[in-house]
């Protein structure tokens, strides 16, 4: 395999598991879930390798059909590709190596089907983040949204309802983007994103162009789940299965922000996205509004689920708010929190499944003291994540909240400095609360006789639990780590 | 389907349209390359050949027609046809897709292009034909379900 | 609620027909998509295809040629599309109690 | 301004046509006829594209004698035509995973008003 030939490896590993599961399925169904961890295996393992292969060489095109690429299309294999492959890769194969005992108990008939649409799922999320052409963008969307929506039907009662809304929303957002798409190939008469970037600066301000950029950001906005599209996303990722948001929420929301710093920042650039009126501050003050959001509805909630999805919501808007700062640092902030808030919310909802598995319910009321003894690792694992979450210096998320205060300083936007530094507050008030439901004896309620005595550990399985503190650790690894992530992010900067 | 009514003169009309659709799909399949057609118009012509017997039909008729197990391998054969096509191109030194480096000696490119396009049509046809007519069993499947 | 939905309609179909006001007249064979070069001197693709296409595939289908060609992986995406809301209905609709 | 309308009325039929998708999409409370909508909207953009594609005096993309492949302004735009081949694909794809999941939905709840499913999930 040479180094020209990568960039078609890594998303199309995926689509020959994909067709493989089927075919082997038929005569062993047990195989799916090792055939699954396998394939997302291979294609971390190809990525990671593919990232090496980039710092030491640059930049890879592969041209599909030979053919150069205004008139063929290309994968471009770039740093924000690298980075966020890495990204996504990882998380999937932690998460399908968790996945085993959620699958067998709670959609034991349809784990062929199932493991087929996840390697289908990442395939498009792949295709996305590889592709050098807006179009061949558009039909690597529609395979991971529909994959997506088969995957959140799979769940309670009432998930394929949650699935319908997000499918006629995404619908929206895909038709959206396609009709904005139309109105920059009719201005500039191609699809390829470098060479469409070269042009747009010519048309700055003109209508067309502007009605095409608000279309797609407004389309993507959709699937990223920006604050005022962000309605499907609670139900969805609170009634699928704990295997579905475990692999959706981390990568799903993060595929939706790439494209909108690729669209905006890459193809747009700075100055033409600000030619008539300003896109990128109308942006910022969404992303604020949805941080506050996100962060007050997640308080009222007592699902751990639920509180995990609006929590979501407003972690997109940190990335959002950090590409409408359009400076160094903003970029930084919203690279690098891409990064922290995958291995977070992957962690989070793991040990969201780990309590469903175990104890049937993930209910913050119902948590009590006994869980520090029961879970000991699980817990340990979600304290890490959560002071990671509310940004507490030694974890990777407080480096992220960090860069993001220094992007808005130097815009002197001390409006969104506020919003930052309101909703960390915030993200404590929730998070500490689960964790003082689980270290601190309740006085108030009274222990019944010999109940300490009983507690036993309950821990899960050790398949289940590696990922999970696989990424804790990595959580911290970021956060000791992250000069050399953060030098890297910077060389991306467009501009 | 929750109720069936037996009618042979229904039944007889539709396998006496079947190979003539079946016919028609497999000329818009393999007619692509001179008018209108290709793999996704003659695929879903297949499915409509085959799915018009197992509406007339119903269950007994579709079990002794294509049957059901087999529709989902069959998909994922037509997405392997395409996909190993280009994969042979990828392996025999060109990019992927590029049909012109297909190693099939003393052809030249432009008739290699012409034949990699017939068979991706091929297999599109295929996985299209057999995923209508999937799509079609798990719904009427599904309506049974309570 | 309905007022709201009913604005944000009124709203979208504003963007749109302000949008399509500059757009180039339909029809017109000198838009920038039907030029022999963009105005960055890079070939523009749906010229390239009718001229080349016969020369490049042995077809004188050019859609077939684009299709299936210059644009494989649009179209092996397309597949991989139909393939997946084929699998998505086994997923939805195949009953849990199997074995 | 006669030149101006005729150059411009069909771009302004479909952007018609999609309100009137958007409408059934978000008004109607009966979930079929919100997909109906869906498929409305997806149609009008496809239109909107194979619009774009026309050019006065040309014919369909498919080579003929009699017209030289010389010159690009005898055939029309095969472009838009190819992508939205796609993208009617890629709607009938949503189309099935949409009734599919309705049907889940109805199995579940016996009924396909939004309201009333949301009155039962609460």
């Amino acid at each position: 395999m040479t180094a020209y030939q990568l960039p078609v490896f890594i998303p199309f590993t995926y689509l020959a598991f994909a067709v493989l599961i089927p075919l082997v399925g038929l005569w062993k169904r047990k195989l799916s879930h090792p055939m699954a961890v396998t394939g997302s295996g291979l294609a971390a393992g190809l990525s990671l390798y593919g990232f090496a292969a980039y710092v030491n060489t640059g930049p890879i095109h592969h041209t599909f059909g030979g053919w150069q690429p205004p008139i063929g299309i290309e994968f471009v294999y770039d740093g924000l590709s690298a980075f966020f492959l890495l990204v996504i890769n990882m998380v999937a194969f932690l998460v399908l190596l968790h996945s085993k005992p959620v699958a067998a108990r709670e959609f034991r008939g349809k784990r062929m089907p199932f493991y087929s649409v996840t390697m289908l799922l990442m395939l498009g999320f792949n295709g996305i983040v590889s592709t050098g052409d807006l179009f061949n963008l558009y039909v690597f969307l529609e395979i991971s949204s529909l994959s997506s929506y088969g995957l959140i039907a799979i769940g309670n009662r009432h998930a394929p309802f949650a699935a319908f809304r997000y499918l006629v929303l995404g619908t929206i957002g895909g038709s959206m983007y396609l009709l904005g798409l139309g109105f920059l190939y009719i201005s500039t008469g191609t699809l390829n994103i470098i060479d469409m970037a070269a042009m747009l600066p010519h048309f700055a301000g003109k209508p067309p162009v502007l009605t095409g950029l608000i279309l797609m950001t407004v389309g993507i906005g959709i699937k990223a789940a920006l604050f005022p599209m962000h309605g499907w996303l609670p139900d969805a990722y609170t009634f699928a299965s704990s295997t579905s948001s475990a692999l959706i929420a981390p990568t799903g929301t993060k595929v939706g922000a790439y494209i909108l710093i690729r669209v905006l920042l890459y193809l747009f650039g700075i100055e033409s996205m600000d030619a008539v009126f300003k896109v990128s501050s109308v942006l910022g003050m969404l992303a604020g509004a949805g941080i506050l959001y996100g962060s007050i509805m997640a308080i009222a909630q007592s699902e751990l689920k639920r509180m995990l999805a609006y929590s979501s919501v407003s972690q997109i808007g940190y990335i959002i708010m950090g590409l409408s700062l359009a400076n160094p640092a903003g970029f930084v902030g919203a690279v690098l929190h891409v990064l922290n808030h995958a291995a977070m919310k992957a962690c989070l909802f793991l040990v969201a499944a780990n309590l469903r598995f175990r104890e049937g319910h993930s209910n913050i009321r119902l948590f009590n003291d006994t869980y520090r003894k029961k879970y000991p690792w699980t817990m340990a694992c979600f304290t890490v994540a959560a002071v990671s979450m509310v940004g507490l210096p030694p974890m990777a998320g407080f480096f992220s909240k960090w860069y993001l205060v220094l992007g808005t300083i130097a815009n002197a936007n001390w409006v969104l400095l506020a919003v930052i530094l309101m909703s960390s507050l915030l993200n404590a008030v929730y998070f500490f609360r689960v964790l003082e439901k689980v270290y601190m004896k309740n006085p108030d309620k009274e222990s019944p006789a010999g109940e300490e005595a009983v507690v036993m550990n309950r821990e899960v399985k050790p398949l289940m639990l590696a990922p999970v503190v696989i990424l804790a650790t990595g959580i911290i690894v970021i956060g000791i780590m992250n000069m050399s992530v953060v030098s890297y992010i910077l060389k991306m900067f467009p501009g | 389907m929750r109720t069936q009514y037996d009618s042979l003169i229904v039944l007889l009309g539709a396998r006496f349209l079947s190979p003539y659709i079946m016919m028609f799909g497999l000329y818009v399949i393999f007619h692509g390359h001179h008018s209108p057609g290709g793999g996704f118009q003659g695929g879903t012509l297949l499915a409509a050949s085959v799915l018009l017997v197992r509406v007339a039909g119903g269950r007994l008729v579709a079990r002794r027609q294509i049957k059901e197990f087999i529709t989902t391998p069959l998909a994922a054969v037509g997405v392997v046809i395409y996909f190993a096509t280009g994969m042979t191109a990828l392996v025999a030194g060109g990019s992927f897709l590029d049909y012109g480096h297909l190693p099939f000696p003393g052809i030249n490119p432009v008739l290699l292009r012409y034949y990699g396009i017939l068979s991706i049509e091929i297999g599109v046809g295929l996985a299209v034909m057999s995923i209508l007519i999937m799509i079609f069993d798990n719904m009427a499947k599904g309506e049974d379900f309570v | 609620m309905k007022t709201i939905k009913m604005l944000i309609l009124i709203l979208f179909f504003s963007v749109l027909a302000y949008g399509t006001v500059d757009l180039p007249y339909r029809g017109d064979p000198d838009n920038l998509m039907n030029r022999e070069t963009s105005i960055t001197g890079t070939p523009v693709a749906g010229n390239y295809y009718i001229r080349k296409a016969y020369e490049d595939a042995g077809t004188i289908n050019m859609v077939t040629v684009v299709l299936a060609d210059y644009r494989g992986v649009d179209t092996l995406g397309e597949q991989v599309v139909i393939y997946s809301a084929g699998l998505i209905t086994v997923l939805i609709l195949r009953r849990n109690r199997r074995r | 301004m006669c030149d101006f309308f005729l150059g411009h009325y069909s771009y302004w039929l479909t952007m018609f046509l999609l309100c009137i998708g958007l409408y059934g999409v978000l008004m109607k409370k009966n979930l079929v006829k919100k997909t109906i909508g869906l498929t409305i909207l997806q149609s009008s953009i496809i239109l909107f594209y194979v619009s774009i594609a026309a050019k006065w005096d040309a014919t369909v993309p498919i080579s003929d004698p009699s017209r030289p492949v010389t010159d690009a302004s005898n055939y029309l735009n095969p472009l838009p035509h190819t992508l939205m081949l796609t993208a009617i694909v890629v709607g009938v794809a949503t189309l099935g995973v949409a009734f599919a999941l309705l049907m889940a939905i109805f199995n579940r709840y016996q009924s396909l008003d939004e309201q009333e499913i949301l009155d039962m999930i609460e």
